[in-house]
């Protein structure tokens, strides 16, 4: 078993330097569109960060290179920077790109959080931004069907996803934190 | 067939017009019925289906019934606190979610359990896999009215069930697998025990065939019932068996491989005809396939640690003790306090019903910023919505029994 | 037990045929093989069900209510705990026929046993030479209620139940009567005495085999056992036409479907299984009347045991497939039944004297 | 109409007393509440996670139904709750709903610590309690709680109805519960 280990590192070694290789060849085709397109090697990851206005031109041309599918379509409450990052985990049941994911981030502004709708060119995120509706208030334009998903539909007040919901804790060094 | 359905189109039209029956569309005459959650065959969740007829026009699914705000909890606990809120939402098979986050949490902190652990975690995760599948199918059967499947699935499940209580000390809920590895290490009978369960499983696999897959009438009820095409599963992102029954043979164990899967011998069942019976199948011959990754498993246990080395220095002298008298591993108060460095990380395993993706935020502090986590039922709700329209109100148990869907886990 | 008391009143009120007979009668249709042998008979054979469908499932069963006698009591404590809850008369339902239709149909499914002989030496209280039609033709009214229970109740899940279990009752009826028909074309009567008198030699299931299956899936169909317990799948439309009803109202549904099987497997333990043979009936209240009624009523029991018992085996077939299976499988082989019939009597190999 | 009331008297009234006194009598209530310990059948209402648990108690290996329980399906011909865990706010409407469509002698068992207190989940938003919604006779701690924890819910609650019977503690519990959907009304 010993001996596989430094099989394993090698392999995963070998792989980082394909997902850089993709990652600029992804760079390559996003030019002009995305402002930042980075490998996440410890994720097998590719980060893309992309203007709110230019959301769609990126899915649009993620999705002809292969990218078929949303795995998780979510915000990120940053509430200091005054913004909410959309993060969509979106990923791919062709054969060369399974191994890896990318993540297609904008950051939106916290006040009017707007968004185009993804759900023309992956209408597997139609579920997923109803709920990111529900959590953050991120407006997806031309959603068919933006409505609760989770919550009652009467529940009123903040959206519960953003860091200023609070909900009731035990103070620090109460129970949670004996050792202090 | 088609007479029954006219027939019944008949006698509804003179009924709505005398008397309300729900709601009445322009031109159509539509009854909605309320599939709600004190229905027996609805679950935890509510399905509002308008029928014309026998035919269900428009279906769609109300979930968020058993919402617990895992992601929201989440932030106020520290990490540690956090495997068992992952744990409760897909209480059938448990282990490949702790996998799954604690794996994120590993990228996050650097370190990689040893092998021994890994092989641990695998085993445990294989034998919720086979009691997660014999649930889904139990409750396909009740679904189709077939008591028998549904007493000799959750009956048969038992037995796994007690096995990773061997194992782990509780019966579905284990908290098995921490950061660094595993928490104990397996009973001595526990290899001679696996082998005469799957033995056992193997025969009953038989009995299994002959009163559920080949009886007639659930043949009738399943094939050619909730036919989902390949291009139609790829575009909703569906996962799982749901997926390989319908032709794709993406399986996050072979594509992204974790723990101990690249170095085992196994294969991806996968179906082309993507009708329920095809689903049910697949999941039958994952039974199969999971019953020889235990065995393999087994056999290629690697000897040595089950955590890692980092963390066992961290060791007082009477949990120092404790972990070589009975490789139990007890866990230093600095935990209480873990700290990962500042970053993300994302990872996906195959749980029971799919791939499940996890995605920690840290920054730096004893708790997640934003623990982000899709579950495989969460991404096949869609389905409901697109699938079901279109056939007879008697197929909505058997599509929704055929996709395995625990609305819990889809809720989280 | 009722025969001497009968003698002693026959002896008191000197000859009154009038009296006798409606006390007879009465006996006949409130004690035994009436209303209280077809209520044990029905908590027992819930039980048995149970018990069966656990043996099958690795299981014990109701056990613990009491365990001397392996939880046999266990359909009577259910059925007490019914009579004994609250009834609730939603708002919006028909309310007389709401509360009507379930008694109706118990009646219109218990009718027959009037016609019915169980013993070669009691007559029925109301005797007749067509009792094989009049019998099929009254019990074939119950199911009639059911749809009206469906109806009153202004429930959708209820109004679907009694939707299916009309259209059913259309695709099953058929093959049941002419399968039934052309038993009474081979032994050339419609009398329940020489039906069963003429099965001296061979039982009628075994003269035509194919109006037995027929008529048995029939009966399967109409008494709502698995595959067809369609009307009130549980999974699709909760409790079907009985969705609404509750308390002693939803015993009394609960029960109709295990009266019907009561009445419909006597029927066929008459007319294929050989009724009371092998005992050809003697003198006397235990020859004559006793030992006798109880063959048939083991007989039945044991055509109800295989009635009940493929719940352990079976799901519940779709209603569109149910149908096709009515209209094309169970009617052809109920016509087949009826040539086979017409062959053996014409063909001369069935000859009566 | 109201000279009739004097000489008829309040018919409902009347039949309800006499009713309520024959169910008092001996051998009845003995026979009723022997029906109902025996006959305890849980309405079809999975509420969260510890349903499989639930599942597994009525399955093969622990098998409920030999104490005579057997789960049904709709709440008009049931008489026992069983909450499965947590309670979230929409569930909790439909917890309500379901147990005030139950039939009277109605019981309800609260299973799992998220029953009790909110589990692990304590500091949900979206998590009530289960004493809150409706009247709660039996509670099993645990997360979740074993098969065996179950039965002996099912044996506790045989044994209560044997020795406090089932009329004088329901009527309590009505009582109970009108005050409870008052103050619902309100909040309204």
């Amino acid at each position: 078993m010993a001996s596989q280990q430094p099989q394993a590192s090698q392999q995963r070694l070998a792989l980082g330097k394909a997902l850089e290789e993709l990652a600029t060849r992804l760079s390559e085709h996003l030019k002009g569109v995305a402002t930042k397109v980075e490998a996440d090697k410890r994720s097998m990851v590719i980060n893309i960060e992309v203007d709110r206005s230019r959301i769609l031109e990126a899915a649009k041309i993620l999705s002809s290179l292969g990218f078929d599918h949303v795995k998780s379509l979510t915000g990120v409450d940053y509430p200091d920077k005054g913004v909410i990052e959309l993060m969509v985990h979106i990923g791919s049941y062709s054969r060369g790109l399974r191994r890896i994911m990318a993540i297609l981030r904008s950051k939106l502004d916290r006040k009017d959080p707007r968004a185009p709708t993804l759900t023309q060119i992956w209408p597997s995120s139609e579920f997923q931004e109803r709920e990111a509706w529900e959590m953050f208030g991120i407006v997806f334009e031309g959603h068919p069907d933006l409505r609760r998903l989770l919550l009652p539909e009467e529940f009123e007040g903040l959206w519960p996803g953003r860091k200023d919901f609070e909900i009731p804790t035990r103070k620090a060094g109460e129970a949670e934190e004996p050792w202090k | 067939m088609v007479a029954s359905s006219i027939a019944i189109e008949e006698i509804s039209k003179e009924l709505i017009q005398t008397r309300d029956l729900g709601v009445t569309e322009e031109g159509e005459r539509l009854v909605e019925l309320q599939i709600g959650p004190t229905h027996p065959g609805s679950g935890h969740m509510r399905i509002r289906v308008w029928v014309d007829g026998d035919i269900i026009v428009r279906c769609d699914p109300d979930i968020g019934f058993v919402f617990r705000t895992i992601e929201k909890l989440s932030e106020n606990r520290i990490y540690m606190k956090t495997i068992p809120l992952v744990e409760r939402p897909s209480l059938l098979d448990t282990t490949p979610m702790t996998i799954g986050y604690i794996n994120a949490l590993e990228k996050l902190m650097g370190i990689e359990p040893p092998p021994r652990a890994k092989y641990l975690r695998t085993i445990l995760a294989e034998l919720t896999r086979i009691a997660s599948h014999l649930y889904g199918i139990g409750i396909l059967a009740i679904f189709l009215g077939h008591s028998t499947g549904f007493m000799w699935g959750f009956g048969d499940r038992e037995l796994f069930v007690e096995l990773a209580n061997q194992l782990s000390g509780a019966r579905i809920t284990y908290a098995y697998v921490v950061p660094g590895g595993v928490r104990r290490d397996m009973p001595q009978s526990f290899p001679d025990n696996v082998e005469k369960a799957l033995r056992y499983m193997e025969r009953r696999l038989k009995d299994w065939y002959k009163i559920f897959l080949n009886n007639p009438v659930i043949e009738d009820r399943l094939r050619e019932v909730g036919v989902l095409r390949k291009n139609d599963a790829v575009k909703l992102g569906i996962t799982g068996p749901n997926l390989r029954a319908s032709g794709v043979d993406f399986d996050v164990r072979v594509a992204d491989p974790y723990e101990a899967y690249d170095e085992l011998d196994f294969m991806v069942p996968v179906a082309e005809e993507g009708d329920a019976y095809a689903r049910t199948l697949v999941r039958f011959e994952e039974i199969k396939q999971s019953i020889n990754i235990i065995r393999d498993a087994l056999k290629k246990m690697p000897s040595g640690d089950i955590i890692h080395p980092q963390i066992a220095r961290m060791f007082n002298p009477l949990m120092k003790k404790i972990y070589e008298e009975t490789r139990r591993v007890k866990f230093p108060g600095i935990f209480a306090s873990l700290k990962p460095p500042k970053g993300e990380a994302t990872a996906r395993v195959e749980a029971g019903r799919g791939e499940a993706l996890f995605h920690i935020v840290s920054d730096g502090s004893p708790r997640p910023y934003r623990f982000r986590w899709t579950t495989p039922s969460y991404r096949n709700v869609i389905l409901f919505k697109y699938m079901i329209p279109g056939h007879r109100l008697a197929d909505l148990p058997a599509i929704y029994g055929s996709l395995d869907y625990f609305p819990p886990e889809a809720d989280r | 037990m009722m025969l001497p008391l009968v003698m002693l009143l026959k002896e008191i009120l000197g000859f009154n045929d009038t009296i006798y007979r409606t006390v007879v009668g009465l006996g006949y249709m409130i004690i035994y093989p009436g209303l209280l042998l077809v209520v044990v008979i029905a908590a027992l054979m819930l039980w048995a069900e149970r018990k069966i469908v656990a043996l099958v499932q690795l299981r014990y069963g109701p056990l613990w209510v009491s365990r001397r006698i392996g939880g046999a009591l266990q359909g009577f404590a259910d059925l007490i705990r019914f009579s004994f809850q609250e009834v609730i008369i939603p708002r919006r339902s028909d309310v007389i026929p709401f509360l009507l239709s379930p008694g109706l149909a118990i009646l219109f499914s218990m009718l027959p046993i009037a016609f019915i002989p169980i013993s070669p030496s009691i007559h029925p209280p109301l005797y007749s030479d067509l009792a094989l039609l009049v019998v099929i033709a009254i019990i074939s009214l119950a199911p009639i209620f059911i749809v009206i229970m469906g109806w009153a109740s202004d429930n959708k899940f209820a109004f679907v139940g009694s939707l299916r279990e009309a259209l059913l009752i259309v695709s099953y009826e058929i093959p049941l009567i002419i399968s039934i028909i052309s038993m009474a074309v081979i032994y050339g009567s419609l009398d329940f005495y020489e039906i069963v008198e003429r099965q001296y030699m061979l039982p009628g299931m075994i003269l035509n085999p194919f109006a037995f299956i027929a008529s048995f899936i029939a009966v399967l169909r109409t008494t709502s056992r698995f595959p067809f317990e369609i009307s009130e799948a549980e999974t699709e439309i909760v409790a079907g036409p009985y969705t609404e009803y509750s308390g002693l109202m939803f015993g009394l549904s609960m029960g109709l479907a295990y009266i019907k099987l009561y009445v419909y497997t006597l029927i066929l333990s008459l007319v294929f299984l050989g009724g009371w043979l092998p005992l050809q009936g003697g003198e006397g209240f235990l020859l004559g009347f006793l030992a006798p009624s109880l063959v048939v009523i083991i007989k039945l029991s044991l055509l109800s045991l295989v009635a009940v018992f493929l719940r352990a085996i079976y799901g519940r077939y779709r209603l569109d497939q149910a149908i096709r299976l009515g209209w094309i499988y169970v009617l052809g082989l109920s016509i087949v039944s009826l040539i086979w019939s017409l062959a053996l009597v014409y063909g001369g190999w069935v000859r009566w004297r | 109409m109201e000279g009739g009331l004097v000489f008829i008297g309040d018919l409902d009234l009347t039949t309800r007393k006499v009713l309520k006194w024959l169910m008092e009598r001996k051998p009845i209530k003995d026979i009723v509440e022997w029906a109902n310990a025996f006959s305890l059948w849980p309405v079809h209402l999975m509420t969260s996670c510890c349903g499989v648990e639930l599942g597994a108690a009525y399955a093969p290996r622990f098998d409920l139904e030999r104490y005579g329980s057997l789960p049904f399906v709709s709440p008009r011909q049931t008489n026992l709750i069983i909450i499965e865990g947590t309670l979230t706010r929409k569930m909790a409407r439909v917890a309500r709903i379901t147990w005030e469509q139950m039939v009277d002698p109605k019981f309800v068992i609260a299973m799992g610590a998220c029953a009790i207190d909110g589990g692990l989940f304590w500091n949900s938003y979206n998590v009530v309690r289960a004493n809150e919604v409706i009247p709660v006779d039996i509670y099993i701690p645990g997360c979740p709680p074993r098969p065996e924890a179950l039965a002996r819910a099912i044996l506790m609650l045989q044994q209560r109805i044997k020795s406090r019977g089932i009329t004088r503690h329901d009527l309590e519990l009505i009582e109970k519960n009108l005050k409870l959907e008052k103050v619902e009304f309100a909040r309204k």
